[in-house]
């Protein structure tokens, strides 16, 4: 079931509506503007044994992603294309109130968030990823880990995971006359196939002001947030409104011009973070 | 399966509405004996139950608030209610569900009344044929009404999507299935709100913008129908005094 | 571990007794006599997506039952049959006492009840139901669920499985020569085939009265029940004796006699309410 | 596996027993040591194990009564004891058991003399060769008696079956495998009460009452054989003093 | 998570003083010397329906292990070789302070310490359990049962296993044509062939004594325990530090030392006593 | 995948090291922000994360000692730390070595300071070449340090093993999968003591011997880099204020 959350580490009151009183003159705590979103720095490669991996620090946030590539059966649907995974665990390091165990409702939503973004937009080409069409293919198993919790971690999560397909490559692969796989990863023959790219941008309110990436405390005084998926082209690839609050439709197309703005320049940055490493 | 065609030439829908059509929708209030309050929704072939327990204590008091209540949701399938059989065990997408309809909800319940406690929401899909979270909060709002929850309003849910290119009103499965883009809306009308928003697809800015417009109307007529059906049941009650 | 369990929802003492002395005269709270079963209605085919459906009514108790077909494989020792699967679960709708999750030790102890006495009396002609022999055959889901709880689950769910199984159609399958099967679910070849019929009669004890159909306030104050499966042609298709308490050879005698004569016109019942359907 | 004669044309069972012949039975009672009390019984290849623990206060305060015991009960089969592997994790076979178990213990456990306490019995199934409920049953309820619990009587089990139309005493795992029906009764002989009484199998009403009187008549030896061991075991433990 | 145990039923202090003061004069409670282990009773194929099996009695410790072989597939990396698989369960009935469920970490130990010291020594020949090489073997299951609990249930575990292992015969098998296995149990062609013997030894430490075979009441004032298996040409076939305290590197030689003496001696009982009975 | 040679000719080991050689070895101490104390430790490519909550009440007050805080560790290997996908389920093998590294650092905290009260050790493998179980030791020890926990000594791991019939300090994957024995090690320098010893493999007496003497000269260094660790930490900290 799921139940109203007790917030974890209470934000003193004094401090809390010290935030929204400045948040309504337009000033944040960390000095940023409402629009500004924090600094990104991309560590490609984080993780030697993952296909793909990138560990990214929004802020004070910390978020590894990596891929692994696994050969399994294609879904009865698609028969000639691989197969996607996503999961999403809070790590205890990241918080005190973050709990050991299966990923609770609010890891689960974040996974499932990104997995829909990639899904719908078809990031990766699933086309080119069968090895033995109908039967065999690549199956991408994407697994994310919230190291360190200052605040969004559906962006920081959704920045690693882009990371990480960008640096993911497909390994050698033979197959054999009677149809065994033999994986070869020492040998690595071709990037991943992307087809598009996607980022999401949180946009939070707080007393009725919209602002962008909350930080941890910033978090703990919004009522709601929308969580907007972006595409390279500038389309919207996906929405959730998370948290307990209500938004207008004006306060909606407010952040929807606000994501199609950001979200474009945070894929430049990811671009060109990663073309330098 | 092969993609069926699901705009006819004429311009209508596959089941023959009009893109900005309603399925026929039914509610009943007050239809279970144990709960505190109940009421059953359908949206063409979509069965949806909501039962409400509470305000009441409860043996897992760390999850209690000392300002107002808990509310705690359940989206569940019946194993039958699909067109493959469901296994029991929870499924991540009935997880996120019960997440975010329980977060449609929270703002219009007057939580505060009741500190201390907790307030259960139990929704059971009986037949599934596309919008069964929408029509799933629908009937949350009502059965919590049924059971006496003070509230600021009732939140209603509609699904539109995008099929063949066009944007529909209410999508059932077929159209969720092969169509290009499925967004979920409740609002909370008198309130002026959006309670629940998701889009699973790809838009551009102007068609989302189009896409609300066609949700939000879609829900004020639901709404009337919510009201109406808590208007008879209060009648109802009142007859059976 | 099975414990003893503490009452949900305690029948206040005064009313325990007030239920207890009226019954000794033989008189029920609800104005029904001792061996008086509750109205039965049934909505027959109520599920869309299930092969087979019904839901029942037995006074204020509330059960829906569906039937699904599924491709699966047969049992080693009995490879030319199609196999069974009956699970149940207490929703949560049904009592403020009713927890969410797997089911609990009362919900298996009904579903294998109902199990027990499908497989013994070969109520489905399982041999009907190969596919391919020998590899693939249907396997029937029932799957049980109690809406609303005023007493007497067993029987509730039992007439709602029948109901269920009456209302099952075999959908079309084809086979081609790889063997993958093909089902089409828009076409129905043929009811599910059914040999026998029957159905659970409880009889409960309280303070060494006998009566059938208890309702919920009534099964706060039995000491014990005996549930009796009676098939169609008026035998014991199964026992379970439920319940903290004993009976007495003489009680379990008479409570048999009750329920092949009571089971047999519930069976009758069932039968022409859903023809004339 | 193709089913096998079970009664032969001398009228003898598979293993040479008569219909109404129990197997060799043998009891042993208070042979674990840090149990409150233990039995180990065994009727023919079938052997169990029971211990008892309490009455005890226990960590799970929420079960607990204010006016008896709460009497926990557990049987559980060694994944070597069936002819197949069990899997360690709980069947519902097993679920269901220790249900009707327990509920075949309650009606002679006095739980009154010890209030806002738990009696627990755990039993486990070493060797399964059919019976292995009802022989659960009688271990427990001599383990019950080693643990100095307050009882009205012990309860002592038994199952029939009907194999080859033949109704039979005490059957072992092939007469319950390839036979027609199986009925596990448990009585409280003093107070002339069935305690357990299941059948998994079709059978008419003259049948039923036959049945029922074999198994009657099997239990009563099997209850003077437990009293037997419980003073064996009073015995010994005078003896030891 | 791990984490520090509460003693489960606590040795009432004076209790333990006086322990351990004997302990440091070289007396045990029981009348033992520090190096002597108690008597060990073995009861060979115990259980009927396993492939193997044996309950051992170390003192009031009581563990019942027993093989069942089943077929399955190999490992990918040992075609031609069967599989092992060793699981430990500490059952209510030994210990008030167990609780019934799933092993603890406490189990998982024991039973992936006798893993390691059957695995490492190849003390099951492997390479005689393929049934059709590269597809199928026999997957040889060890499952411990603790039935009553005196302390050092390790070694007690390893005695039963070796006891069991040593019981275990091979049932007969026939492959026909289309590679379908039958199993006949009644047949039984040889003993499952063993290469070497082992067991373990475990050395307890309690204010810086050292002593073998620590019974309940010595455990609960032990510090610590070094757990050491010993094969049957002396050498060391597996270590374990278990429990809080820590070891001088004299202490560690010391307690191999004593192992290496003891273990061979218990494999000569066990040996013995298995070919006597 | 076939074993490769291990030992090279010249008696060097597959990446070039002696057999007595550590890997190049990293640390960096204090590197979360929401952790009481963190640390990062690299041997070679194993990547080993530790932080720590505490002290601090927890829900689980059963688990609460009147006397010390609870020690709680949970080892746990992120799904692609390893050469196959490792599933998100806890490992038999995890949950052994969360035990094991927890009895390896009981001895040196201080836990008499702070009772009632749990001090968590949260250890995640990032990337997994060997040796995580010492790294993660160390790492741990680092974290508790950070956190500001009163310790009698600082406790570090490495692992030796017996590769193509040589002792060899410090394994790596490869050595681990292909050599004849893997013996973990952690030790207390300061208290002379050993808090951690596995052996997976078999070792005559003598060779026991040689392989624990190495696995203590080779911990002394660690040792020595986990202080200077701890020290630049803390003239960061001092630098900062």
């Amino acid at each position: 079931m799921s139940h109203t959350p007790s917030l974890g580490i209470i934000t003193p009151k004094l401090k809390a509506s010290t935030i929204v009183s400045m948040l309504k003159k337009g000033i944040r705590s960390s000095g940023r503007g409402l629009m500004d979103y924090r600094q990104v720095e991309i560590a490609s490669g984080y993780v030697r044994n993952a296909d793909g991996s990138a560990l990214v620090r929004l802020g004070n946030t910390v978020v590894v992603a990596g891929v692994k590539l696994e050969i399994g059966s294609p879904y009865p649907d698609t028969p000639n294309e691989g197969a996607l995974v996503v999961n999403a665990e809070f790590m205890p390091t990241a918080s005190p109130t973050f709990e050991p165990g299966p990923p609770d409702e609010n890891a689960i939503e974040l996974a499932r968030i990104i997995d829909r973004s990639l899904r719908e937009l078809k990031v990766i080409d699933m086309s080119k990823l069968a090895i033995i069409p109908g039967k065999r293919v690549w199956v991408v198993y994407i697994d994310i880990y919230v190291l360190d919790h200052d605040g969004n971690l559906v962006d920081a999560s959704s920045i690693a995971t882009l990371g990480a397909l960008m640096n993911t490559s497909l390994p050698r692969v033979e197959v054999d006359e009677t149809g065994n796989i033999k994986v070869d990863r020492s040998t690595r023959l071709s990037p991943l196939p992307i087809n598009n790219k996607v980022v999401t941008v949180t946009v939070a309110k707080a007393d009725n002001v919209l602002f962008v990436d909350p930080d941890l405390d910033e978090e703990s005084v919004a009522e709601t947030k929308l969580i907007i998926a972006v595409s390279d082209d500038r389309r919207i690839a996906g929405l959730q409104k998370s948290g307990i609050g209500g938004l207008t439709e004006s306060e909606i197309m407010q952040a929807i011009d606000i994501a199609l703005k950001t979200g474009s320049s945070i894929i430049e940055t990811v671009t060109s973070k990663i073309a330098s490493s | 399966m092969e993609k069926p065609k699901l705009i006819k030439e004429n311009g209508l829908r596959h089941d023959g509405r009009r893109p900005n059509e309603l399925r026929p929708i039914r509610m009943s209030v007050g239809i279970l004996n144990k709960a505190s309050g109940s009421a059953l929704v359908e949206y063409g072939e979509t069965k949806v139950l909501a039962a409400v327990h509470g305000p009441r204590e409860i043996p897992q008091r760390h999850l209690l608030l000392p300002d107002r209540a808990v509310i705690r949701c359940r989206y569940h399938m019946l194993s039958f209610s699909t067109h493959e059989r469901k296994s029991p065990v929870p499924t991540r997408r009935e997880i996120e569900l019960s997440k975010v309809i329980r977060e449609a909800l929270e703002p219009v319940v007057i939580s505060e009344t009741f500190p201390r406690t907790a307030i259960d929401v139990f929704i059971e899909i009986i037949n599934a044929d596309g919008g069964t979270r929408t029509a799933a909060v629908t009937a949350a709002s009502l059965a919590l009404a049924d059971a006496g929850i003070p509230m600021k309003d009732l939140v209603v849910g509609v699904a539109v999507g995008k099929v063949d290119g066009v944007l529909v009103l209410d999508i059932d499965e077929e159209e969720d299935m092969f169509g290009e883009a499925d967004m979920p809306v409740a609002i909370a009308p008198s309130l002026g709100i959006v309670t629940l928003l998701q889009l699973n697809g790809v838009l551009t800015r102007e068609e989302f913008s189009e896409a609300l417009r066609l949700a939000l109307a879609g829900a004020n007529l639901i709404y009337e129908k919510a009201r109406e059906a808590l208007r008879d049941r209060y009648m109802k009650v009142r007859v059976e005094e």
